[in-house]
């Protein structure tokens, strides 16, 4: 399981670079960051992932001794919250942006953006 | 003493946030006091920090939040660097949003709520020891920076946005990976935990740290993975173009500072190495930039690179990095931040349109103070980091590094002063002048006054810097304060300020530095009288002349080597400011300030050798250089040669000397040239003088004198403009004095030092004279003159003693040199070198002749026919000028016996017996005075002859010449005066092609086609700006894990 | 522009030429030579008269001979050193040339050639003499420094010759400078040239070579008949 | 030897070089005319000329400068002479070394242009446009005389060790094989070709152009000034003379030899002149460029090693 889920991430963060790198379409590309930033969430989840562990929470089921080895690490899932909100406002900006550019110049393909080079 | 915690930075920052969110837009005028009041909150409570902390009050203090200890939760660490980093973004942080008042009550609180954020976010970046606290924060910022750049209108900032969003989202993610990463392997998340815990990390953990290391280090936009940065820099706000420049790279820089110990010191040479390819890449691509925005996204982008380049090399810098970071950063912060600003006040894009500047000239104060900053000269601060590190770096042996880091800082200086250039001299009649808006101009005022400030406390800090005399810069200082009086009152100030000065400083000197220091001062005051021929009140001239002048008596006065460079660049920077007076000066004060910026650099890598494997900074050390001294002797040869106008690094002086005022040019040649021959001198004496080990390099020195002497002289024969005639006398007459002092003789330096007074002596004659005649007639070229001895018989005079002085004709002065010379070729045996020098004196005669015989001589133009004798003011320093030359002339032993005292200290033997007035060498004697009255004795017969024979010559007028029974139509087409040596130019023509300056135009065009063809990288496009940043991961991992 | 515009301006044209022909008959000045103004450096403006301000002007005077034998030594170097300018002013100059051959040899008489009045001491007019060459036979002629002679050569100097009736050319010589010897012939050869400089040794020996100072003697009359006959004087009354 | 005896010799020498100055003149013509197959000027045409000269009644000048350009010319002719060993009589206090003091050879070499510098000047404030082309072709070609020349000076200078004139002379007494012109060819090569340079006749005299430029500098200058300038020309030609001959030809130890030998050295300059038309000015400068400049570094290469 571990494994699967850790090349799942990679394999997203991998598919989203590609998208992010090979699409034209401006909302595209934002659809390759999400699928990137998903990869990434992914990731965090499964880097804290124990064995057989059950959810951090301290309850009669999991007890109070040798906490550690039962349940999985917390904090990666407290991180992958706090990546998500992030990378939702991310998003949601970028999102603007795209409407923006598609309001001065009626075009989604980010060649056309080029004003500035050099 | 009960200081408020950081937290409440974060605290009342989110506070005012959300109760600004809530206001909405219902109270616009409060909330942008509101937000002001929160961020100089901020700023107080990161100032009061700074102060408890520097003085000792209190200790380094960690703020835990949620009530436990890390790892179990975030905390944040307030020492002396984060609380002096966090008062610099606040302080930023304050002004920038003064300076952006109006876009952003424009905008709305909606603005104002994401700059507070942004500002609120930087200051967790600083503080925070968690890692992925400094990731939210850094996401946080990088939105709330997202959210500002949209402010300004247009496609541009929109699409920079969206680039922006595109590549720190990228990056970040490259960020969380490492982070993730490092949490699993390390199990914290703590910076310190994991340092202290996991002191080498290997394998998967290095990875993960390289991963952390390098999204920040692209954060900081390295090079060439950049372009999304430049363009917000190009399209955004000044205001954010500021806070980006200097609070959000100072935050990240500090980041960078915090967590490369994650990785041990394992990256700290790829850090450097990725600095310095920052560094030197975007100040070479720099050269190519015309849009003045983009142009300081590239400069910061640079700037940061350095900051790299020192935090790489912060073990081998031990307790100088700080000073040497917090040098270049202080700086950097201020100036850019002021730059941006200003470039918000003008409004131009193109570079070349900054020439509006001048019509508000207190703006070109701001402006330079800024970019003399970036560049590194005194007083700023960082010029003493810049110092400190070169002299660490070479004493480790780092040459080719210094080497890097030197040619970036030529590239910046290269950009940056054709800017100032410019904006001082360029065309200004068809661009409407700009507005200035108090709030705009007020953080300017502050950042320049700050970056005053700084120099001045930041130098006691180096070891060596305690010792620099700031008395003549106070004066200088006063100077500019009182410039909006007339000329003659400033000028009598100066005049006696620098009078008093040299009364009070020349009984500590020694006889070598004496005779500087009167060609210095004595020199100055004289050609400072000339001064008082200008009306008006001749705004910036007094500051700069002054400026000029205490760099050159802190050249003389200097005890460490520090000291003399420091005075070396305050010279310089005083020189080109005065060179740039003149009307078409634009290209020749960028050649010289680029010449004597090279200069420098390669006396400041020759005062970094001599420096190596010894404690002291003391002049001394220039006696006996152990660490590679040909190259330490070298280089410090080249750099004072570049002040010489030595053969191939001559190509500024003829355009600088020759454009500018009229008393400036004898500033300039006469003067300020000597101070490179000091600086041969002391190279000379520290290679050994008598002794020296290192004959092959002065008989280089002694050739280069040679070709130099051949060049000039030969090139002045074809000159059409009086000044340029004269310029390039001076370096052939320089490339005498290196050929002497080459020779390492006791004759040989006897003659160097007789041609130093005397080419002070008649150039500074000849260059006032030809100075105060352009300024009757209104042009520099000869051809338009003629027939002024009627007019100006007092300065035909002067010229007349001062060509016969030049040229070495028996009985004046200017004899001494060449007999000197001839008996110490002889001595020493380069009898080519004297051949040549021989050859280049015949050639003097030509141009001499061509000199006054088309001014003074010949016919009389016929709007010149009322033009009046040259200013008294002129006068009176010529004629005091011209004593000295007659003095010299008829007593030459006053002369040169304490000279020849002076010199037997270094060269002992063959020296110069003096029977009476008489001077016997080895090969030939010569007696001055008597030699002198015989002449004057036979002339004086042979003039009353001539008058009792003809008592009643006829005076004729200019067209009462014989012209084949024709009469002379026009004095301009009778006058011979243009390409007057056309049949030496037919037979030596191979000779004047300006190979040199065709071969430094190659140097720069190839540079700039490098630039140009490199920077084709950024494309525009977000994918490739992308693609870029991916690539540059690979190749530093690659290099990394390779090398 | 309009067609009237047109004729106003052609018409304006046309009257200021017209006004110029007229102004250059009436005083047959050149162009070049009509006063003007120049700007001075200092932005003033400056009057150049061409015809008098580039010139001293002043009248010549008598030069008193030495006395005695210091006079008559002195005459007798000049006598020994002639120095003829080298300027032919008419066809009898192709007759000088032959004196430097070895057929004649001048030199032996102490005759050389000069390229300078300043530095000669004679002048040879050589046969007939334009009204245009004699402006600049007077100018050369006062630039010579005195005592200076004048040797005319051909018919032509004497009463105009076979150009008698000619528009442009004088008829005496010596109604304009004086003369120290006439050479006769249409034209002289080269002996009768030798021979006149040998009269003019005799004379100067004899005290009587002073017609430098009958000109001066006689100056406004002479330079009444030369403004007579030369139309556009564009020099100073004296050439210095 | 007393100060008055000094000076009386030196007025005396000075005599004897000016009339010797008028006489070789003279005889340059006569030379000139006999190539020709004239009979030529009398001997003592240039005393006449002389005379004629100095008493012409009108005089002008353009100026202060115009008016002591001719007396610059003529310190210079005889400043060269006081500063030259004339005669060698085996002692630097003898009665023909004038105010020479030892004749030191830079003294010499830069007080040649004291008289040429001043005579500039003069015909510059003349206002002639042929005096300035003269001047700015006789500046030219002075210069590119003058390198190969300084080559063999100071070829000669190493040779004796030396830059005193009478040294120079002392040292070659003895014999001919002891003459420079035997000991150290190269030099004595260089000098003798660069010498008609420095003497200024044909092909080296588009300086003073007659028919070109009217003479040149001394277009406007007459009487008097014209006087001063030819005596100054006669001493400096004596001059030149004797610094080669001083240099090269072993000196003299009295008139006679010094008469003979300036008067051979003298000639060969005309005779060189009677043969080959006149160069231009950038023919004249590139010629001294060829083969004296290559002499003169020959002369100093076999001393540098």
């Amino acid at each position: 399981m571990e494994i699967i889920a850790l090349i799942t991430g990679f394999a997203l963060i991998l598919i989203g670079l590609y998208g992010i790198l090979s699409k034209k379409n401006i909302i595209k590309i934002i659809v390759g960051f999400s699928l990137f930033d998903t990869g990434l969430h992914v990731l965090i989840v499964t880097v804290g992932y124990i064995k057989g562990g059950t959810a951090p929470i301290l309850d009669s089921v999991v007890g109070t001794t040798n906490v550690a080895s039962k349940i999985v690490d917390p904090v990666p899932q407290a991180l992958v919250l706090t990546a998500i909100v992030i990378g939702l406002g991310v998003t949601a900006l970028m999102l603007a942006y795209a409407l923006k550019m598609y309001q001065a110049k009626k075009s989604l393909d980010i060649s056309d953006f080029k004003d500035m080079k050099w | 003493m009960n200081l408020i915690s950081p937290i409440y930075i974060v605290a009342v920052s989110l506070g005012i946030a959300f109760f600004m969110g809530l206001l909405g837009n219902k109270a616009q005028r409060s909330s942008f006091l509101i937000l002001i009041a929160a961020l100089l909150f901020n700023t107080v409570v990161s100032v009061q920090w700074v102060y408890a902390l520097a003085t000792g009050l209190t200790d380094p203090t960690q703020i835990f939040t949620a009530g436990f200890k890390p790892p179990f939760s975030i905390n944040l660490l307030m020492g002396l660097n984060e609380s002096v980093i966090t008062a610099l973004i606040n302080i930023v942080g304050v002004l920038g949003a003064f300076y952006m008042m109006k876009a952003l009550k424009k905008n709305g609180t909606g603005s104002q709520v994401v700059f507070l954020v942004l500002f609120m976010s930087l200051n967790v970046v600083v503080l925070s020891r968690d890692l992925f606290n400094i990731f939210v924060f850094l996401e946080v910022g990088s939105i709330a920076l997202a959210g500002l750049i949209i402010l300004q209108k247009g496609t541009k900032a929109v699409s920079a946005g969206f680039k922006y969003m595109l590549a720190t989202g990228i990056i970040s993610g490259i960020l969380l990976i490492g982070i993730i990463f490092i949490y699993r392997f390390t199990g914290s998340l703590n910076i310190d935990s994991i340092i202290t815990n996991n002191p080498m990390l290997k394998q998967g953990a290095f990875v993960s740290a390289f991963l952390i290391i390098i999204a920040i280090v692209l954060e900081l936009k390295s090079f060439p993975a950049n372009g999304w940065g430049l363009d917000v820099y190009e399209a955004s706000h000044p205001g954010i173009g500021a806070i980006l420049s200097a609070a959000s790279a100072t935050a990240t820089y500090f980041v960078l500072y915090k967590i490369v110990e994650i990785a041990g010191s394992q990256l700290n040479y790829y850090i450097s190495l990725i600095g310095v390819v920052s560094f030197v890449g975007s100040n070479l691509l720099a050269l190519k930039q015309e849009n003045s925005k983009r142009l300081l996204g590239y400069s910061s982008i640079g700037q940061i690179g350095l900051l790299m380049i020192i935090l790489g090399f912060k073990d081998i810098l031990g307790e100088n990095t700080t000073y040497v970071a917090f040098g270049i950063l202080v700086s950097h912060y201020l100036a850019k931040a002021g730059l941006f600003w200003l470039s918000g006040i003008v409004k131009q894009k193109n570079i070349k349109d900054w020439a509006v500047t001048r019509k508000k000239p207190y703006f070109l104060f701001l402006m330079g103070t800024f970019i003399f900053a970036l560049i590194g000269f005194p007083p700023f601060p960082s010029f003493f980091a810049k110092w400190t590190l070169v002299m660490d770096l070479v004493n480790s042996g780092n040459i080719s590094w210094v080497v890097a880091i030197l040619f970036g800082s030529m590239m910046e200086a290269v950009y940056m002063i054709r800017w100032f250039g410019y904006a001082i001299k360029g065309e200004n009649e068809n661009i409407e002048s700009f507005k200035i808006d108090s709030y705009k101009i007020i953080p300017v005022g502050i950042v320049a006054i700050a970056l005053y400030v700084a120099g001045y406390f930041v130098a006691p800090h180096s070891e060596v810097g305690t010792a620099i005399n700031f008395i003549p810069l106070y004066f200088v200082a006063a100077i500019f304060i009182l410039d909006f009086l007339p000329v003659f009152i400033k000028n009598t100030i100066a005049i006696i300020g620098m009078a008093l000065y040299f009364y009070f400083v020349y009984p500590n000197l020694d006889t070598l530095r004496l005779i500087f220091e009167a060609i210095f001062m004595v020199g100055g005051i004289l050609t400072l009288i000339a001064g008082y021929a200008y009306k008006g009140k001749r705004a910036g001239f007094y500051p700069v002349a002054l400026l000029m002048y205490a760099g050159l008596t802190a050249i003389i006065e200097a005890q460490t080597t520090l000291q003399f460079f420091f005075g070396w660049e305050v010279m310089t920077a005083g020189s080109y400011f005065l060179i740039i007076r003149g009307k078409r000066s634009m290209p020749h004060g960028l050649s010289y300030m680029l010449f004597s910026i090279g200069g420098a650099y390669a006396l400041l890598t020759g005062l970094g050798m001599a420096h190596a494997g010894q404690e002291s900074f003391s002049m001394e050390i220039l006696n006996g250089i152990s660490y590679l001294p040909y190259w330490a002797y070298g280089l410090l040869i080249v750099g004072f040669l570049s002040k010489t106008a030595a053969l191939g690094l001559h190509i500024w002086l003829p355009g600088a000397h020759g454009e500018a005022e009229s008393d400036v040019s004898p500033m300039v040649s006469a003067i300020l040239l000597k101070a490179g021959v000091f600086g041969i001198v002391l190279t000379l004496i520290g290679m050994g003088a008598a002794n020296t080990q290192y004959s092959e390099l002065a008989y280089a020195l002694g050739w280069l004198g040679a070709i130099t002497a051949l060049a000039g002289n030969l090139m002045a024969v074809f000159q059409e403009d009086a000044k340029r005639l004269l310029a390039y006398s001076s370096i052939g007459q320089l490339g005498y004095i290196v050929l002497g002092m080459a020779m390492m003789t006791h004759l040989g330096w006897l003659g160097g030092f007789s041609y130093v007074i005397n080419h002070f002596l008649y150039k500074a004659v000849l260059f006032l004279t030809i100075g105060a005649v352009v300024l009757r007639v209104g042009t520099h070229n000869m051809y338009q003159m003629g027939g002024l001895i009627k007019r100006m018989p007092l300065a035909f005079i002067a010229v007349m003693i001062g060509i016969i002085a030049l040229s070495g004709v028996p009985p004046l002065s200017g004899f001494a040199g060449k007999w000197l010379f001839y008996n110490a070729i002889l001595d020493k045996g380069w009898y080519f070198q004297g051949a040549i020098m021989f050859f280049s004196g015949g050639i003097a005669f030509m141009y001499l002749w061509r000199l006054i015989h088309t001014v003074f001589l010949g016919q009389l133009k016929d709007n010149h026919r009322n033009v009046k004798e040259i200013s008294i003011w002129f006068l009176i320093p010529i004629y005091t000028l011209l004593a000295g030359i007659m003095v010299y002339s008829m007593k030459p032993q006053w002369v040169l016996q304490p000279l020849g005292n002076m010199i037997a200290k270094w060269f002992p033997e063959g020296q110069l017996q003096w029977v009476g007035e008489t001077a016997i060498s080895q090969y030939g004697h010569w007696a001055g005075s008597l030699v002198a009255i015989t002449i004057i004795g036979s002339f004086l017969i042979v003039l009353i002859i001539l008058m009792l024979s003809t008592r009643k010559a006829h005076k004729v007028k200019q067209f009462d010449i014989t012209y084949s029974g024709e009469r002379p139509e026009r004095p301009e087409t009778t006058h011979i005066a243009y390409n007057v040596f056309e049949g030496l130019y037919k037979a030596m023509w191979p000779a004047t092609i300006p190979l040199v300056e065709a071969w430094w135009n190659k140097v720069t065009e190839i540079l700039h086609n490098i630039a140009d063809v490199t920077r084709r990288i950024y494309s525009g496009n977000g994918q490739v700006y992308v693609a870029h940043i991916v690539l540059f991961i690979i190749v530093s991992y690659l290099v990394i894990i390779g090398g | 522009m309009s067609e009237k515009d047109m004729n106003d301006k052609v018409n304006e044209m046309l009257q200021r030429s017209e006004a110029n022909v007229k102004k250059a008959e009436k005083s047959f000045i050149h162009p070049e030579d009509e006063e003007r103004e120049v700007v001075a450096p200092d932005g003033s403006i400056i009057k150049v008269n061409p015809i008098y301000d580039y010139f001293s002007g002043e009248k010549p005077k008598e030069e008193k001979p030495c006395s005695g034998i210091i006079e008559k030594f002195l005459n007798w170097a000049r006598a020994e050193s002639i120095w003829v300018l080298g300027f032919g002013t008419g066809c009898g100059s192709i007759e000088i040339p032959p004196l430097v051959t070895p057929r004649f040899d001048m030199f032996r008489f102490g005759v050389q050639m000069r390229p300078t009045p300043r530095q000669s001491n004679a002048f040879i007019i050589s046969g007939y003499l334009s009204v245009k060459t004699l402006k600049r036979v007077i100018r050369t002629y006062e630039q010579m420094p005195s005592p200076k002679y004048i040797l005319a050569l051909g018919s032509c100097t004497i009463n105009g010759g076979m150009y008698y009736d000619s528009y442009s050319t004088i008829n005496r010589l010596d109604k304009y400078i004086p003369v120290d010897v006439y050479i006769a012939g249409c034209m002289p050869r080269p002996e009768a040239l030798l021979a006149g400089f040998t009269k003019l040794k005799e004379l100067i020996k004899e005290g009587k070579g002073e017609k430098a100072n009958e000109y001066a003697r006689n100056f406004d009359e002479y330079k009444a008949n030369q403004k007579k006959i030369i139309k556009d004087w564009n020099m100073p009354d004296y050439n210095w | 030897m007393t100060i008055y005896a000094k000076l009386g010799y030196t007025l005396l020498g000075l005599l004897i070089v000016l009339n010797w100055g008028f006489l070789m003149g003279a005889t340059f013509r006569k030379i000139g005319a006999r190539v020709a197959g004239r009979y030529g000027i009398p001997f003592y045409q240039p005393w006449l000329n002389l005379l004629k000269n100095i008493s012409t009644r009108t005089t002008i000048t353009h100026g202060v400068m115009y008016y002591i350009g001719p007396v610059f010319r003529l310190t210079g002719g005889i400043g060269l002479f006081l500063f030259m060993p004339m005669v060698f009589t085996g002692t630097v206090d003898g009665p023909w070394t004038n105010f020479s003091f030892e004749g030191d050879l830079i003294l010499i070499l830069y007080f040649q242009v004291f008289g040429m510098l001043g005579m500039a000047l003069g015909a510059g404030q003349g206002g002639h446009p042929y005096s300035a082309m003269g001047i700015a072709r006789g500046l030219a070609q002075h210069a590119a005389v003058e390198l190969p020349l300084t080559l063999a000076f100071i070829s000669i200078a190493i040779q004796f060790d030396t830059f005193s004139v009478y040294k120079i002379v002392a040292a070659q007494q003895g014999g001919i094989e002891n003459w420079v012109l035997f000991t150290n060819p190269f030099a004595a090569a260089t000098i003798i070709l660069a010498m008609l340079g420095a003497m200024g006749h044909s092909p080296f005299n588009l300086v003073k152009a007659p028919n070109e430029i009217l003479i040149g500098p001394a277009t406007e200058f007459e009487g008097t000034y014209l006087g001063f300038m030819q005596s100054a020309g006669s001493i400096l030609h004596v001059m030149e003379a004797v610094l080669f001959m001083n240099l090269v030809f072993g000196g003299a130890s009295n008139w006679i030899e010094l008469i003979v030998k300036t008067f051979l050295i003298y000639f060969w300059s005309v005779f060189v002149g009677m043969v080959f038309p006149r160069f231009k000015i950038e023919q004249s400068v590139t010629w001294f460029f060829k083969v004296p400049l290559l002499l003169g570094f020959l002369a100093i290469i076999i001393y540098s090693f």
